[in-house]
């Protein structure tokens, strides 16, 4: 089937196609605007809609990893779990404590959702699919995504708890440490790219050879891009094993101790929308965002290629929550700064190689003898000096 | 169509709040805060004058603003680092207690 | 669109305010944030799309949060018993006030030489990063020099004293 | 090599979540209310006060005349956390050895309060305080319904075996020990006294 097939077009264009039917009932001066309020609706309804899904499967998940069966009551197959959830957290009384600063305690879970729903609007998710094909996209979503920093703060700070507080501060250490990570990963692809559009960032990568895709993450720089980024991805998010701003052991539930309710089922829709927003643009820039796998799966619509990417980057995390234990305050912070940021660099530096060494075998043994040196080397000396690696209890045994 | 002289009111506007809070405010942060505001107004200015100005393809204006974003970025890190070595040299952060050349 | 511009300064100017006037350290420095957008969407305002976002990311993202951190790392939260304004706030008001009205007497003197409208200039992300590599390289490269060395004396101001070098 | 460890579990783990839809061995947890566990030997919820049903002395129903309980209030002093209550009555009434002691009028016991420590069950000298397995105790009355009194606490011996069967063997063989020493040494008091009681009369006539 080829790409002018009508068949074809019309399921891959197919959310493209509805909107333009919704908007030719409107007058055509109404139609920019809600053309807007349109796409910006489909959003807010489909990535709750997958957060809900999303709650279910990973206690699931959680579950078959400790050979459990995970939430299996409400429901077939435990699937209305969520909104029983739902219905819970929103009958729930909300809790402001007596000392708190009030209006910062409200603001604070509407700035983070708010800030998180943002970033979405750059993802290209299917061929003529993002909401803002913004010149300067990547920019914009790191700006948005450093926003939520703030709205952690906020929350930590307003709820006039020691707990609190300490999980904001390691919170917010930790984001800004991870988020030159993230934003170094990223240069490597903008620097291939050329752009720091995010659909022209998927237009670069959506060519066949022999059949098979070049996706970014098949290249050394690549590779190594996306393994950093997918660590910085996952501190960035406060997930397992970089859950520290909010390890129960120790902190209760960190910043969001306080927070109750409604308030903080926004919290935990902030946390898992910001796990969609950081997967999807990992996905947009090492995976090839909405382009097919392999040649002979052009045919697929685009946005299900997009979609599947995103769930396969959730499971990740969902595995990698159920595998890894909760790293200390210095572990976090040494990996970032002595390990992952100078791997970073190094890999800009590859990444400059592979642009002027031209097409050809060369490149690829350079590059990736460079980096597996180094990943080699460092990871060598870190474990020798006793920074990361196994840990060794003092007490036990 | 916002004429360019809004653009350059508001930016002395915010210049003079910034200045005002320098000058007026007791603690050294809320001090570096009132510089962080001038600066600011400044970009806007900045800005404002490369938008309106005959050549915005040369991107003069903006690339002022872009350094001194950066500079400005580089200002408050010094600065606040400088604040916290003098709470924990003095204990306070008051500046009219601050009166004494001598540590 | 002139509504839009009206709406921004006032966030902005109100944001300005409330960081200069607030009592609490930190209600400052979160009115500060506001301020901080409200300049930023002006720059959006403005077409300088890569301007505006650099302001969010380097003033929301960062220089904010800074000022939090050193905020609560002083202990400036709590609100000083003997006033928030220093003893000579009548000076400083009398000379912000000069200052305005120096700025806003040029500015509007000046109105009749003042371009009224522009076309929107087309910028794009590819021709900023060909200016500063091209044009402004040596801009940037002391940019980067001073933020290495902005870096290296924040740690080094601000890192504990050991006890043995004193 | 940097990340090998980290490999390791996400294999090990990657093993169980698909491992666990195809083997049933390998599932830990069961559905609690449709299948249970069979409780172990040394399960222990709460206390329970064991009597005896031979023992029929004192009348009543049959829980109250065989309470092993002789109100000697140890537990009620060793308790950490307080929550045994003791009225000690004023009359006697036979034991199961056969011996005029005093027995409680009240027992009460505060589950809400018990922490299970097993101490009652340990410093009782009469084996007459043992811990239960039931443990779906939950009631809509948070302080009546929790305080539970001599009636609801009774468990005869024979629920004893059921539950703890080693151990209540054990104590029953240790009581019929004791049970025979009593009877020896009442045996000898009572042979003694008849002997007394002949040389009374003997010096008497």
């Amino acid at each position: 089937m080829t790409i002018e097939n009508p068949i074809f077009v019309t399921s891959d264009q197919i959310f493209v196609l509805l909107r333009h039917w919704a908007l030719s009932f409107l007058p055509a001066a109404w139609q920019t605007i809600a053309g807007v309020l349109l796409s910006v609706a489909a959003i807010v309804c489909i990535f709750p809609a997958l957060f809900a899904l999303t709650t279910v499967f990973e206690r699931k998940g959680l579950g078959r990893i400790q050979n459990r069966l995970g939430p299996n009551r409400v429901g077939p197959f435990g699937l209305l779990q969520p909104i029983a959830d739902g219905i819970k957290s929103l009958t729930k009384e909300d809790i402001v404590p007596l000392s708190a600063d009030a209006a910062v305690h409200f603001l604070a879970p509407v700035v983070l959702v708010v800030a998180v729903f943002m970033g979405f609007a750059v993802l290209p998710m299917g061929r003529n699919m993002a909401l803002v094909d913004m010149d300067a996209g990547l920019l914009f979503y790191f700006a948005m995504g450093t926003s939520t920093e703030l709205a952690v703060f906020m929350a930590g700070w307003s709820s006039r708890n020691k707990y609190s507080l300490l999980g904001a501060m390691r919170a917010v250490a930790q984001m800004i440490s991870y988020e030159v990570v993230l934003l170094l990963s990223s240069v490597t692809v903008v620097m291939m790219a050329g752009s720091l559009s995010l659909t022209k960032i998927v237009e670069a990568q959506n060519h066949y050879s022999f059949g098979f895709p070049h996706w970014y993450i098949f290249t050394p720089w690549g590779c190594a891009g996306f393994v950093m980024y997918a660590i910085a991805a996952t501190a960035e998010t406060n997930r397992s094993p970089f859950d520290l701003p909010e390890g129960e052991s120790e902190l209760v539930a960190g910043y969001h101790t306080e927070y109750s309710g409604f308030k903080f089922a926004l919290f935990f829709l902030g946390e898992y929308l910001a796990m969609f927003s950081i997967s999807g643009l990992g996905t947009t820039l090492f995976l090839g965002g909405w382009s097919a796998p392999f040649l002979f799966l052009t045919w697929v619509p685009s946005w299900f290629w997009f979609f599947s990417k995103l769930m396969l980057s959730i499971f990740v995390f969902i595995w990698l929550r159920g595998t890894l234990p909760r790293l200390r305050q210095d572990q976090l912070m040494n990996f970032a700064w002595k390990f992952v940021l100078p791997m970073c660099l190094l890999n800009l530096f590859v990444a400059g190689i592979w642009r002027f060494l031209g097409d050809g075998w060369l490149r690829w043994m350079v590059c990736s003898a460079i980096l597996i040196v180094a990943y080699a080397g460092m990871g060598w000396g870190e474990m020798r000096r006793g920074k990361i690696g196994p840990r060794s209890y003092r007490y036990a045994e | 169509m916002t004429p360019l002289a809004s653009y350059l009111l508001v930016a002395a506007l915010l210049f003079a709040i910034g200045l005002a809070g320098a000058l007026t405010r007791r603690n050294a942060i809320l001090v570096l805060i009132g510089i962080e505001l001038m600066l600011n107004a400044a970009n806007l200015n900045l800005i404002a004058f490369w938008r309106y100005g005959p050549h915005p393809e040369l991107l003069t204006g903006m690339m002022f603003a872009i350094f001194s974003i950066a500079v400005a970025a580089a200002e408050a890190a010094v600065g606040l680092g400088l604040v916290i070595q003098i709470h924990r040299h003095a204990k306070t952060t008051d500046l009219d207690a601050m009166n004494r050349m001598k540590g | 669109m002139s509504f839009v511009f009206y709406m921004l300064a006032a966030l902005s100017v109100t944001g300005a305010l409330a960081a200069v006037l607030l009592k609490n350290t930190v209600h400052c420095a979160l009115a500060l944030t506001v301020a901080f957008a409200g300049l930023a969407l002006l720059f959006l305002d403005l077409d300088a799309q890569f301007a505006g976002f650099a302001q969010i990311l380097v003033y929301i993202g960062a220089v904010a949060i800074l000022v939090v951190f050193a905020i609560l790392l002083t202990k400036g939260s709590e609100t000083p018993k003997d006033g928030v304004f220093s003893r000579t706030w009548l000076v400083g008001l009398v000379i912000a006030a000069g200052v305005f009205a120096v700025l806003g007497w040029a500015v509007i003197g000046s109105i009749r030489v003042l371009p009224q409208e522009k076309a929107v200039p087309t910028v794009t992300v590819l021709q900023i990063g060909n200016a500063l590599v091209g044009r402004y390289v040596l801009p940037l490269e002391i940019v980067a020099v001073l933020l290495t060395a902005a870096m290296v004396g924040a740690v080094i101001v601000a890192m504990h004293e050991k006890e043995g070098e004193k | 090599m940097l990340g090998e460890g980290i490999l390791k579990g996400l294999t090990e783990t990657a093993k169980n979540f698909f491992g666990s839809y195809f083997s049933a061995e390998r599932l830990t947890t069961v559905e609690y209310p449709e299948q249970r566990i069979a409780p172990f030997e040394a399960t222990r919820v709460f206390p329970f006060l064991v009597y005896d049903a031979e023992n029929r002395d004192g009348g009543g129903p049959e829980w109250e005349a065989g309470l092993r309980c002789v109100a000697c209030q140890i537990c009620e002093k060793e308790c950490p956390p307080k929550c045994i209550y003791i009225e000690k009555s004023k009359d006697k009434k036979l034991d199961y050895l056969g011996k005029a002691q005093y027995y409680p009028a009240r027992f009460d016991i505060d589950i809400s309060v018990c922490m299970s420590c097993q101490i009652c069950v340990e410093v009782c000298p009469f084996e007459a305080i043992k811990m239960d397995t039931k443990f779906e105790l939950s009631t809509t009355d948070r302080f009546g319904g929790l305080l539970l009194d001599r009636e609801q606490l009774a468990k005869s011996n024979e629920y004893y075996h059921q539950i703890h069967s080693a151990e209540a063997t054990a104590v029953d063989a240790k009581l019929a020990i004791e049970k025979t020493k009593f009877d020896a040494k009442a045996k000898v008091a009572a042979a003694t006294a008849i002997a007394k009681a002949a040389a009374v009369a003997g010096e008497g006539a």
